[in-house]
């Protein structure tokens, strides 16, 4: 059982976004997902530095530094997008006018505290940028992210040691073995890599989960059956 | 791909209900969705609270969501000259919050922004500081006011694309731009619908985001 | 000696405006002033429905009823001018980015207190409109109004018995008898109508004026010598 | 009539002196005045504060700032990627107050348009909170975010005519408009100067009552 690879991850969380939604990706692996969704999927990209309905990177050479995503990096308009300056993009973010935030993290609570803007290492400055807009303002907040640290300890935990972005916030995580919605009763386990039990999924996730029906399996390439 | 053009005023504002708060754009009859008006008072609902800069003319106008009673409460800043509601007013069977024409803005902004209020100036010792909470900034007193959202938010657009972007024609954008923000749902009455990439991605005003419906007015 | 007449008063005020300044005129009298503005002015006049560089009223039958001003009268658009929503409209006037905000009143304090909203008559439902917020913001708050009422009662008044729209923000009374500043040490009158004296000034003012230096002579064309 | 053009980024800047609060417009490169960056430089002024997005990256732009050593202290929401900060800031040679992006738009907004303040969700139950007012509406609590405002505001728009209405170009809005309303004087550095009615009144996005100073970017 081979844990996921980041483009099945990016492919698995683009398969899920809902139908013509108003989506944020943000910066690093979230970004990435963007090259997985249909097009049929009628999904409306938002990035908070001022532009909505996002298209592609442009071709190499065909770059315009004054269009540019989040993550600084050159994108492309889609037909029927907008510019707008960045009261009104955070407006958007913080009035709750998206559906869904995909966001990466260094940890998640079992109450969808979300902590992933510092690992608390006072060597470097700290940055917070428009993470956290999105975390608190988005309808869902979704974390992608792996299931456990290069270390194997588990990110998903009672309770973040890392400086907090916002409390009791996400909706689903998805990492490189699972799909996990927080809900009332706790973290519910709502797809499973395939080969993959829920034990074994138990003893590296740092705070009891249990399963929401029978499991859907994640196949090797993301998608779920 | 995502299309909010529905077929005529009436599907605009489907769903509304007794006792829904109800944004309504327009500075005197610029940027006042007419056809709303009239499907509003077609559905019948009653109860209404009304979020408006006027309470109508004489015309054919809000005045006549007066006439018809259908509205319990305003809140509005320039209810003058508004005949129907006068004597709504004086019969005491309508309701007046009155709140200065900036800080009404203000408050559907924050509204549609997620913020929790604002601290303003306007209105610092003056009878539109009663009951509201003082805090003090530095050596300076401000007034916190609350935001506004409503169930419906109505407005009157020039063109929209099918997509929902939207602009507004010279001096109608007034309130309407900020109100298409703060409505749980918002539909825009336009003079035209267009296909998307016909408007300049610089100069929409309201991005396609923030609206739910799109209906081109009738020819009159 | 008689009074200047409406047009004589909005002409005064239109000298004093501040070349190349960004000017509010209220509705009712203020509204007046443009008619009056010498074309070098080069003043910008501002409308708070959302419009800058406001133009003269359309000839009679080219209204366009989405082109108006506060007072809801057709105007036109001078070359250069822009439209922008009521929250950045009211931006430039609580935010201090206008120069002189010219006003109506009921009554004037000696202070600089400005009651023109309402009588407190309660018979008929108040307005307050934009009037309260150019009060607080603009950099500059002149007042033009009859100097006393139809019966004779002063406007300029110890302490206004009206509601309040704001506290001490009046700089500048321009009435059809004179123009007085609000100044540290009181009312002090700049100029007066050709014939008037301080002393039959003072007979229909409710509050201690004095002279600035030598007053300047108000002519009853409403140019000042 | 009104004309704010000036010959070049010096005369921009203009005034500047020690000590002074400066906004910088841009996210990353888009946005930023970059002939602004050299000129501030050339004039030899220091102990700035800055505000900004961003703290510069290894390029020819806000970094320089922090190589010369002219600020004293940064208000900005994601200082990381930005080596020569990073020296200063860890050297304790300058001080940073750390604050989330949309706030951080939203206090120059608050300071532009003469704000005391607003309540603000984002930040609540983790260190943005800390030293804040929290103030509760209803059962939900907030943080008092104080305004911003600045000695200069330098951004780079797109288009700009001689009365000072000004344009932007794609992403390079961002904080760039925002800015442009709450400094004390705010200087816009533009791909082109054109006549007044060359720019369309419905895509105006900073009229000219904001903007002091206006000149056209040299060609690199």
């Amino acid at each position: 059982m081979i844990p996921l690879s980041r483009d099945a991850l990016a492919r698995m969380v683009a398969l899920h976004l809902p139908s013509e939604g108003f989506v944020n990706l943000g910066i690093g692996a979230p970004t990435h997902v963007a090259d997985f969704l249909p097009t049929e999927s009628g999904v409306i990209l938002h990035s908070e530095n001022g532009i909505l309905n996002v298209g592609p990177k442009p071709a190499v050479g065909q770059e315009d530094w004054d269009l540019i995503n989040a993550g600084k990096m050159p994108i492309s308009l889609r037909t029927g997008g907008s510019y707008f300056d960045s009261s009104l993009s955070f407006a958007m973010m913080r009035g709750g006018h998206l559906d869904v935030a995909v966001l990466g993290a260094f940890q998640v609570s079992k109450d969808g505290d979300l902590a992933n803007w510092s690992t608390g290492d006072n060597g470097s400055p700290p940055g917070i940028g428009g993470a956290i807009d999105l975390a608190v303002g988005a309808k869902s907040i979704w974390v992608m992210m792996d299931h456990t640290t290069k270390e194997g300890q588990p990110r998903i935990v009672e309770r973040c040691v890392y400086p907090l972005t916002a409390r009791n916030v996400v909706t689903r995580i998805f990492t490189n073995l699972t799909i996990i919605d927080i809900v009332e009763d706790g973290l519910a386990v709502r797809a499973l890599l395939e080969g993959l039990s829920i034990e074994a999924l138990q003893e590296v996730t740092d705070s009891p989960i249990h399963a929401l029906g029978a499991p859907r399996i994640i196949r090797q390439d993301g998608s779920v059956v | 791909m995502r299309n909010v053009v529905v077929k005529d005023a009436g599907a605009a504002v489907e769903g509304i209900q007794d006792g829904n708060a109800v944004m309504m754009g327009g500075f005197g009859g610029a940027g006042l969705p007419l056809g709303v008006v009239r499907a509003v008072l077609d559905t019948g609902v009653r109860n209404l609270t009304l979020i408006s800069n006027n309470a109508g003319s004489t015309e054919d106008d809000l005045s006549l969501w007066f006439e018809a009673k259908i509205v319990r409460k305003i809140v509005c800043s320039y209810p003058r000259a508004a005949k129907q509601f006068a004597e709504q007013y004086r019969a005491g069977t309508v309701e007046l919050e009155l709140v200065p024409q900036g800080t009404l803005v203000e408050r559907i902004r924050a509204g549609g922004a997620g913020l929790g209020g604002f601290l303003s100036p306007v209105g610092v010792g003056t009878v539109f500081a009663d009951g509201k909470q003082k805090i003090v900034v530095g050596d300076r007193e401000f007034i916190l006011e609350l935001p506004l959202r409503a169930d419906y938010s109505f407005v009157k657009g020039h063109l929209a694309d099918t997509l929902g972007n939207v602009t507004y024609n010279k001096t109608a954008r007034n309130h309407c731009a900020v109100m298409a923000t703060a409505g749980r749902t918002v539909a825009v009455e336009v003079d035209r619908v267009v296909e998307p990439g016909e408007l300049d991605p610089e100069a929409i005003v309201t991005p396609c985001i923030f609206v739910d419906r799109v209906f081109a007015r009738s020819p009159r």
